[in-house]
């Protein structure tokens, strides 16, 4: 029983990990900028969301949607392209982008505080005997499905989706067809960053929110979307997934603060024995 | 005064010699790491233990920690053979917070959370070096030697020629009969355990280890260390990690409120790395000529087609999905 | 504020008196921790006002640095504050921190303080380190009497974190519980930086324990914890220690109940010091109360100045060295809420308070004595 | 007024110029090829035209529009390139790979796209035959083609084409030399740039000498071919 | 008395249901400039990725000098003796020309010792194509030409008695190819035996001894340049009319 209640909790918070893994996965995947930035646009999102619910849960979710659009694309605008100008180099990216997180984060630490926020329970929790799993979870999940789902036929379908693609494959080519890289890369930030804005509200309703999360997310996000498959938007679902049911299963044999590493060494394994991820990008057809 | 300054220059060292065996991978070998922190943590939680069980020999604590951390840098470089690439900046990370929580909660080994106290100054055959100032001397000549052998290698042997080959393009180089696993794992190693030495002198200095000094904060941090420097020169590094550790301590001396400092610091510290990287994205390094960075240019030589993958094919594994060899 | 410059002068006199004495904080001020170091500040602010204007004849000065509640920082800060700043005594807190500077308190001969970390293994760091709050296994028995034998509450689940604080606390309550009759039924760890508590509240439903005692470091967590514990339908009664009464924590609609042991804080008590506190406190933070760990620090203040004024009176030189002598000299000090004493290994022994949340508010629910 | 006219084009990779004071026209129905050495500038003058490289002075005019400065920065629409080298996404199938030249070609209707791409298959057989294909299988010669074939769906006015024949069979090479004459027969201005100069005399009305970054010659195909003295250049 | 240099016999490689190469037989003899020629896509390229180990076929063997080749990994196929190059430029843009061709000559760990001979070797090799006076350029910096040199100095300056060169030519100006094709006849005398792919048949008439067609994936025809040239069934999948003179 204790097993399968694990099993539920970890796809729970996996389904929470997905949601925020699938923009950065989006970001990385076609800019090849190493977003951990992305910690900081979750904070906005949440923080934002925090500050207004109480006024009004849409007016709340809006302006940390807008939030989130306006803070990736302006990052990208003002900090990622001029250091793509004058020399692309991944890790002067990186560098520019952990900055521009510890900014913000202390940013928003001056501005409200370094301690915990939190936000009165949704919903509740739908049981199933002894088993239980929240009305946020089950959300998560359909939310991450939907967006999966919508994202594929996007990037499958549409005009800007190829051209997503096509920069991933080779920017210097997407320019010399003439195609607007920038607009490409504005649409990839802005999508990306809206993308984390679910994660960011239903994490703060189940875990809480306090500025040092940004960190730890971005850096799940990262890693399950690599783990899961280099651009496979599914990989990044299925990583984020799987690394969750390890953390909470795994407690059942170790302890709690050995479950995240458990689950890591486990999505390490994996790019190790399939460098591509678990599901590659379509490499057949 | 003194004694800060002799204090803020033995770090500053400590943290060039990562930053500097860092590069070798970074700068020079192509292998994107930012686990480097781990390799200094082994070193320093080998110098702790050999103080605290075999002595106060210098000599005995860098010959035990660089051994461990070759050995154990063996873990991070078996990835390195199948992915590459920017892809492995997510295997090191990952590598990174897997070593963290093996430091924070193997509590027989390294004392888990509480860390190990009770190091002894080292001694140097038999002298010990009590003084800070003596001190200070040490992590400078350690500082020198590391960048000696590192010099040596990269610049001086055909293991250094390989190295960069094979950053420079894996498939060419493995047509001229290089091993891409068997290279990439010596410069772990090599890497590894010299990055280890940092951190003997920092247990020796500071008395006490735990694992927080060893976090993926810090692998960041070293990571900066290199860019901001310059990656791929020698000289980058060190000024990268001067710079770093010099730059915030300078900031205690404005007179901040103090119910703000930490957060301002911060934030100043944050948003100074990004004005540096966008004024100076190849490096501080490079504002002195005649020590041009020598960073992997994105994309072909300069008047090469454009448009060719970089680098790809089989061995590159998640990098392309196709295999590049046309 | 009591910022400033770096004293140029700040050596620490002459012993004539009227000199600067520079005063380090190596707190909390960025990072997960920074709300403990927001409220130390508070209290350190308020009390080194206190202090200038009681005690010494010269002026208190407050350096603060960033030790962020980690070691390595910490250790940074330190030094930075005595080799700068020319600090005569460190305040500091978190048990991993503490351990980490007070090698470095004893070289320098620099007094160190402790007024909120409460790890066992604190008690004899040496002759510089000063502990004015009772370590865990002095809190422990404290809560097991209580909860045991007055409210019948008789199996135990332990959440700890895997570390100095927690691991102790858990021995503690490994000894204390079953000698009141009770029986620990399950515990789980939590990792300082988790979020999501889902495998712990799992195995604590699985458990079905009468009390859930949260031993851990990280004040921001706690409120999450007792949330998701909450949320999944468990009321076993919660109970923690000194550290976690932030007012995060009480502001959780599902700590309601709640106890917290921590020392015995008489805020009637009647000396210069407690009524200075109460009444400055309330009047800068309306509406707010002081929390334990802040009346610690201001204690410090407290303890710092009356040393000085001492050595002040004797003419002696204000410097680290005899700051520590006279501190061991007189030993038992006037502090908030009544007196401490302190014991050769640097520790005081208080009586414990097992204090209930109600309506956001702690009141005492009962008072243990510790046989010595 | 010729379709496209560049007047004192100047170029320069950081401090390196690359070409200087380069003046050339196409006009619409003609092939205007541009040959030289090894580095002479050839692809940076393309680059310059099709608004890639930023340190570009001088004036570009295209279809009576200025495209280096004010708001018709970049690359205006109607001119398409075929770049040197690979120009293949390995990731997108080859059917992706070509319609992205319409996607930069601007807005069109689906029957307009559907009729270029059946054009385009006719031009390029392998394109209908792999069009589900990815790219990165193909070729090298294969993934020329691809190249090519995007630049005819991209339905533009003018097409610049530099060293389209790299890696093509020699009977594809003619075949390519009768596509881009039909082009132009149809009205469309081709740049060539060849390194093959008598395989671009096949069908070059102008011939344009490129050398250490400026135009030495610029005159009509035929007579280019009469002098001997310039043939030996090459 | 000569075994062959190379044998391929019964190679297959499909991908994903695509014969690429349905069954090949191919030898080389030692000493000989042998040019794989054959339109787009007819495999070319494949075969040398199946001969140096960055494709393994599917079935048939590859035998150089008596050895199999099977399974080896590339950077043994090339401590067997043969070396490639490929058909886009891949230099080592961050080290310098010099060292460039070090790169090729210097395995295992005895080569430290000889880096005076080697250094010496090198430069007699880039003075073969012209690069000597850049020996110390940082290989990035060259132009494309220098660097298609340089990608032939660098297979040179191995000990690789086999070369496969794969269009070494291509995209070079008439200058520059007149280097190329001078040098290619003279690597016999050095020992070498060559394979080149290549779609320029003036340079192919002038230098290949035997011309191997390949058409997908299958050899169909093979002779000197005068028995291949005329025929017209390999002009109409090939050559095509009139550039052939
Ligand atoms: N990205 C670049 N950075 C620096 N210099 C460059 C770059 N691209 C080209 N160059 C230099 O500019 C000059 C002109 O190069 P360009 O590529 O335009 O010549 P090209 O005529 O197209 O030559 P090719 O026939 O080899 O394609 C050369 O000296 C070349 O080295
Ligand atoms: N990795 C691969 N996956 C799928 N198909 C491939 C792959 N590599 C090559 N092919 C296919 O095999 C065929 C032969 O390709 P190859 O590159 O060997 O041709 P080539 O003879 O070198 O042609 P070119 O002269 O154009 O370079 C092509 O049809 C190509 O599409
Ligand atoms: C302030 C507290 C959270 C500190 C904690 N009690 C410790 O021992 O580290
Ligand atoms: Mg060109
Ligand atoms: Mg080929």
């Amino acid at each position: 029983m204790l097993a399968l209640q694990l099993l539920i909790n970890g796809i729970a918070v996996g389904a929470l990990y997905a949601l925020a893994a699938v923009g950065v996965a989006l970001i990385f995947w076609s800019t090849r900028v190493f977003h951990i930035a992305h910690g900081a646009t979750y904070l906005i999102a949440a923080y934002t969301y925090v500050a207004l619910y109480e006024t009004s849960m849409l007016l709340a979710l809006v302006a940390s949607v807008l939030a989130a659009a306006l803070f990736g694309w302006g990052l990208n605008k003002f900090v990622y392209r001029p250091i793509q100008r004058s020399r692309e180099s991944f890790f002067t990216l990186f560098v520019a982008s952990f900055g521009t997180l510890i900014v913000v984060a202390n940013v928003i630490s001056l501005w409200a505080g370094s301690g915990p926020k939190s936000l009165p329970t949704l919903l509740g929790r739908v049981h199933i005997g002894f088993l239980q799993i929240t009305w946020v979870a089950i959300i998560a999940i359909v939310v991450a499905v939907v967006f999966l789902l919508g994202l594929q036929f996007f990037l499958e379908k549409t005009e800007t989706g190829v051209g997503l693609r096509a920069m991933a494959d080779n920017v210097e080519l997407v320019e010399l067809l003439g195609l607007n890289r920038r607009r490409f890369a504005a649409v990839a930030f802005i999508l990306g960053s809206v993308l984390v804005v679910p994660a960011a509200i239903l994490t703060t309703y189940v875990q809480g929110l306090t500025p040092q999360l940004g960190l730890k997310i971005a850096t799940i996000a990262l890693i399950v979307s690599i783990a899961g498959g280099v651009g496979s938007l599914a990989g990044a679902v299925v990583g984020a997934i799987l690394l969750g049911v390890v953390e909470n299963v795994s407690t059942l044999w170790v302890n709690a603060s050995w479950g995240e590493a458990v689950g890591f060494t486990v999505l390490l394994a994996i790019l190790v024995f399939r460098p591509s991820g678990i599901i590659p990008r379509a490499s057949a057809t | 005064m003194l004694d800060f300054l002799i204090n803020l220059f033995i770090i500053a060292s400590i943290f060039a010699i990562v930053a500097s065996s860092l590069n070798l991978l970074i700068g020079f070998t192509g292998v994107f790491s930012i686990a480097h922190a781990i390799f200094y943590g082994v070193g320093g939680y080998a110098a702790a233990l050999t103080s605290l069980h075999l002595g106060t020999s210098l000599l005995l604590a860098l010959l035990i920690a660089m051994v461990a951390s070759a050995l154990f840098s063996v873990l991070l470089a078996l990835p390195a053979a199948r992915v590459t690439g920017e892809y492995f900046v997510v295997v090191s990370l990952a590598f990174a917070l897997v070593a963290f929580t093996v430091f924070s909660q193997w509590t027989p080994v390294t004392g888990g959370p509480a860390g190990l106290v009770g190091i002894q100054r080292v001694t140097l055959l038999g002298i010990p070096l009590d003084s800070n100032e003596a001190y200070l001397g040490l992590a400078v000549v350690m500082l020198v030697l590391v960048t000696l052998v590192l010099y040596v290698i990269i610049r001086r042997t055909p293991l250094g020629r390989s190295l960069q080959a094979l950053r420079d393009d894996p498939l060419a180089a493995q047509a001229l009969g290089k091993n891409p696993f068997r290279l990439r794992l010596t410069a772990v190693l090599i890497s590894a355990a010299l990055a280890s030495t940092g951190g003997v002198i920092y247990a020796g200095y500071v008395f006490f280890i735990n694992a927080d000094s060893f976090s993926v904060d810090y692998g960041v941090l070293f990571m900066a260390m290199v860019i901001l420097g310059g990656a791929g020169t020698l000289s980058g590094p060190i000024i990268g990690a001067f710079f770093i550790t010099l730059f915030p301590e300078a900031l205690e001396f404005a007179d901040l409120p103090s119910e703000l400092k930490g957060p301002l610091e911060q934030i100043i510290y944050g948003a100074a790395l990004v004005i540096l990287m966008l004024v100076r994205p190849s490096g501080i390094a490079g504002m002195f000529s005649g020590l041009l960075p020598k960073n992997r240019r994105k994309g072909g030589p300069p008047d090469a087609p454009e448009g060719q993958p970089a680098a790809g094919g089989p061995v590159t594994g998640a990098a392309t999905a196709t295999g590049g060899v046309a | 504020g009591g910022d400033g410059g770096s004293g140029g002068d700040g050596s620490g006199g002459d012993g004539s008196g009227g000199g600067t004495y520079t005063v380090g904080a190596v707190i909390p001020l960025s990072g997960t921790n920074q709300v403990y170091g927001d409220d130390y500040r508070v209290a350190i602010d308020l009390c080194t006002t206190y202090a200038n204007e009681n005690l010494v004849e010269g002026e208190l000065e407050m350096e603060y640095a960033d030790g962020e509640g980690l070691p390595a920082p910490s250790v940074t800060a330190m030094n930075q504050v005595v080799n700068v700043q020319d600090a005569i005594a460190v305040l500091t807190g978190f048990s991993a921190p503490t351990k980490a500077l007070a090698p470095i308190a004893n070289q320098l001969k620099v007094p160190l303080f402790n007024g909120g970390a409460s790890s066992p293994d604190l008690q004899g760091l040496g002759e510089y380190v000063f502990n004015n709050i009772p370590l865990a296994d002095q809190q422990i028995p404290g809560s097991t009497t209580y909860v045991i034998e007055d409210l019948g509450e008789e199996s135990w689940f332990v959440i700890y974190s895997n570390e100095t604080l927690g691991l102790s606390m858990l021995d503690a309550l490994e000894e204390a519980v079953p000698e009141q009759g009770g029986e620990i039924v399950g515990t789980a760890e939590v990792s300082s930086q988790a979020t999501d508590f889902g495998a712990q509240v799992a195995a604590i439903r699985n458990a079905q324990p009468d009390a859930v005692f949260l031993a851990t470091t990280s004040g921001a967590s706690v409120p999450t914890i007792i949330r998701q514990i909450r949320d999944a339908g468990v009321d076993a009664q919660l109970v923690s220690y000194a550290g976690m009464d932030i007012p995060e924590t009480l502001a959780e609609p599902g700590a309601e109940g709640m106890l917290f042991s921590s020392q015995s804080i008489d805020y009637e008590t009647d000396n210069e010091i407690t009524k200075y506190f109460v009444e400055e406190f309330e009047a800068q933070n309306p509406g707010e109360r002081p929390t334990t760990l802040q009346a610690n620090y201001c204690s410090e203040m407290s303890i710092i100045g009356t040393a000085i004024a001492s050595l002040e009176e004797s003419g002696d030189e204000v410097n680290g060295e005899n700051l520590m002598t006279e501190i061991r000299d007189i030993a038992t000090f006037d502090v908030v809420g009544g007196e401490v004493t302190f014991a050769d290994d640097g520790t005081v022994n208080l009586p414990i308070d097992v204090r209930v949340v109600e309506d956001g508010e702690l009141n005492v629910a009962y008072t243990y004595t510790p046989e010595d | 007024m010729s379709l496209l006219e560049v007047k004192d084009l100047t170029a320069a990779y950081g401090r390196h110029t690359a070409i200087r004071d380069v003046s050339v026209k196409a006009e619409a129905g003609e092939v205007t090829a541009i040959v030289g050495h090894n580095g002479a500038g050839k692809t940076t003058l393309l680059n310059s035209v099709a608004g890639v490289l930023r340190n570009v002075r001088g004036s570009v005019v295209f279809n009576g529009t200025e495209t280096l400065r004010g708001s018709h920065r970049g690359r205006p629409p109607g001119l398409a390139m075929v770049p040197q080298g690979i120009g293949v996404f390995p990731s997108l199938t080859i059917g992706e790979n070509v319609k992205l030249g319409i996607t930069a070609g601007g807005k069109v209707p689906k029957e307009v796209a559907d009729e270029r791409i059946a054009v385009a298959q006719r031009y390029l057989p392998l394109l209908g035959e792999r069009w589900d294909e990815r790219g990165g299988r193909l070729s090298g010669g294969q993934r020329q083609m691809v190249s090519i074939g995007r630049a005819l769906v991209s339905g533009a006015s003018c097409i610049l084409l530099d060293e389209p024949s790299v890696g093509l069979s020699p009977k594809l090479v003619e075949a390519m030399m009768e596509v881009f004459g039909t082009l132009r027969d149809d009205g469309l201005a081709i740049v060539l740039v060849e390194q093959n100069v008598k395989q671009a005399l096949t069908i070059a009305d102008r011939v344009v000498v490129m050398k250490a970054g400026r135009v030495i010659v610029d005159s009509s195909a035929s007579e280019f071919s009469s002098r001997e003295s310039l043939w030996e250049l090459f | 008395m000569t075994s062959p240099m190379l044998e391929l016999t019964g190679v297959k490689k499909s991908f994903g249901g695509n014969h690429v190469i349905p069954g090949l037989d191919l030898t080389l003899k030692a000493h000989e400039v042998t040019a794989l020629i054959g339109p787009n896509g007819a495999g070319k390229t494949t075969i040398f990725n199946l001969i140096t180990g960055f494709l393994k076929p599917d079935e048939g063997t590859v035998v150089y000098k008596g050895q199999g080749l099977t399974g080896l990994t590339p950077e043994n196929v090339f401590r067997k003796g043969m070396v490639r190059t490929f058909q886009e430029v891949r230099v080592f843009g961050g080290i310098t020309v010099l060292e460039n061709v070090l790169v090729g000559r210097e395995h295992g760990f005895g080569s430290w010792r000889k880096t005076k001979e080697n250094k010496q070797a090198a430069m007699e090799t880039l003075a073969l194509v012209g690069l000597d006076g850049k020996a110390h350029t940082e290989a990035r910096d060259l132009s494309y030409a220098e660097q298609k040199f340089l990608s032939l100095a660098r297979v040179l300056g191995s000990d690789a008695e086999l070369l496969l060169l794969d269009e070494p030519t291509s995209g070079l100006d008439g200058r520059s190819l007149d280097v190329v094709t001078g040098l290619i006849p003279r690597l016999k005398e050095m020992n070498r035996t060559v394979l080149i792919i290549e779609h320029n048949l003036d340079v192919v008439r002038s230098i290949a001894e035997r011309i191997v067609f390949l058409e997908s994936g299958r050899v169909i025809a093979t002779g000197t340049g005068d028995e291949l040239f005329a025929r017209q069934d390999l002009a109409d999948i090939y050559f095509g009319g009139g550039t052939v003179q």
